[in-house]
């Protein structure tokens, strides 16, 4: 699974993207998986409520089910216009 | 209906005139510009990160939302990413319709999802060093006027 | 402020660029454009006129109302009168603020007062003959909105 | 007093303004008395709730003294924008 970080998420974690094997069964597992891996995940994670996250580059939520899923993006709220 | 997702300038005048050139059904053209703003002289440069292909995905779905909310004659959608200067355009929005009260509900609709619902993220640099930008309570809240 | 009315033609992008150029303290740009439309492809021209003086008064008073409603950097008006092709600019208004949602609701109250309380009245040439554009009740239900 | 008319009014009326000597106290007296005149200005007053008026150039309305004011404008609803 292609796992994407974009933002101040992409600059705590230090890389853009990074291809992730997980049985995590939804995004919420996922981060935890992530969060134990290293303290970088662990700041970048801290607080899942100021995270935004798609899947498959559709907004989604961190109850959402992984299956079948081949993008996953984490990123602070958008800030366009 | 154009979108365009792109790292070069762009200019506001020109783009406003080309897109109602040579129509004649068109009675009322709304149109927006963000302009990178210096709140207190410190500002040295914005840069905009966005995620290719979501962005394109996200804005081409609230172009259909407005689409089928209001008459439009046309929609037409610019965003920069990447280094833009003070005062530079960072995007528009332009609607085209008989008449005005669908471009104004159109044009003010498109940038309240723009602003919350499409993938880019704002980082400013002033001398203090660089600090992405906060969102705003009230964008979140302006989308519950729709 | 800058309020023009004129018989000349006018380019819209141009003026719109000219609006803004130089400013760093603006992040909202908002422009509406009147354009004369061929409803049912049989209009000839349309011709405005209007009272000289009372015009200039009137705008100038409804400027004023929306710069002491709306924290705005700037106001353009320009009204054409005198005969004017299908397609062409009538008339368009921008206001520049910082924040987007004061450069919005401006230029949405500027058309609603404009449309209905600066004397200005349009006459269509068709086919038919020539006929005096009747104001919409929706037009005077605008203003209460405000 | 300069009164002048526009759009439909002047087109009815047939001339664009012009210099009356009235006695009238409002504007609802110079109407009566322009109405009794010509038919042509009848056929321009023949619906007040129709028109509009203004006094040295603002909007007034037809219950307005003319007490001082040099110039009286009758028109249609404006269809500017």
């Amino acid at each position: 699974m292609n796992v994407m970080y974009f933002a101040w998420v992409r600059e705590r974690i230090g890389l853009p993207q990074e291809e992730v094997q997980t049985e995590a069964v939804t995004v919420a597992d996922l981060v935890a998986e992530l969060t134990a891996r290293e303290d970088r995940y662990a700041a970048a994670f801290a607080d899942t409520s100021a995270l935004r996250v798609a899947l498959d580059q559709e907004l989604s939520d961190f109850d959402a089910p992984l299956a079948g899923v081949r993008e996953v993006a984490f990123f602070p709220p958008m800030t366009g216009g | 209906m154009t979108v365009r997702v792109q790292a070069a300038a762009f200019d506001t005048g020109a783009e406003l005139n080309a897109f109602v050139k040579d129509r004649t059904d068109v009675g009322a053209v709304v149109s927006f510009t963000g302009v990178v703003r210096d709140t207190d002289g410190t500002l040295h440069q914005m840069e905009i990160e966005h995620y290719p292909g979501m962005t394109e995905r996200a804005i081409a779905e609230i172009v259909t939302q407005v689409q089928s909310r209001w008459a439009l004659a046309d929609v037409l959608v610019i965003h920069r990413h990447g280094i833009l200067a003070v005062g530079a355009p960072i995007m528009m929005v332009a609607t085209a319709s008989a008449h005005r009260a669908d471009a104004f509900a159109a044009a003010d609709y498109l940038m309240d999802y723009l602003k919350s619902r499409a993938p880019f993220w704002k980082k400013e640099t002033t001398a203090d060093g660089t600090a992405w930008v906060a969102p705003k309570d009230e964008d979140e809240a302006a989308l519950k006027r729709w």
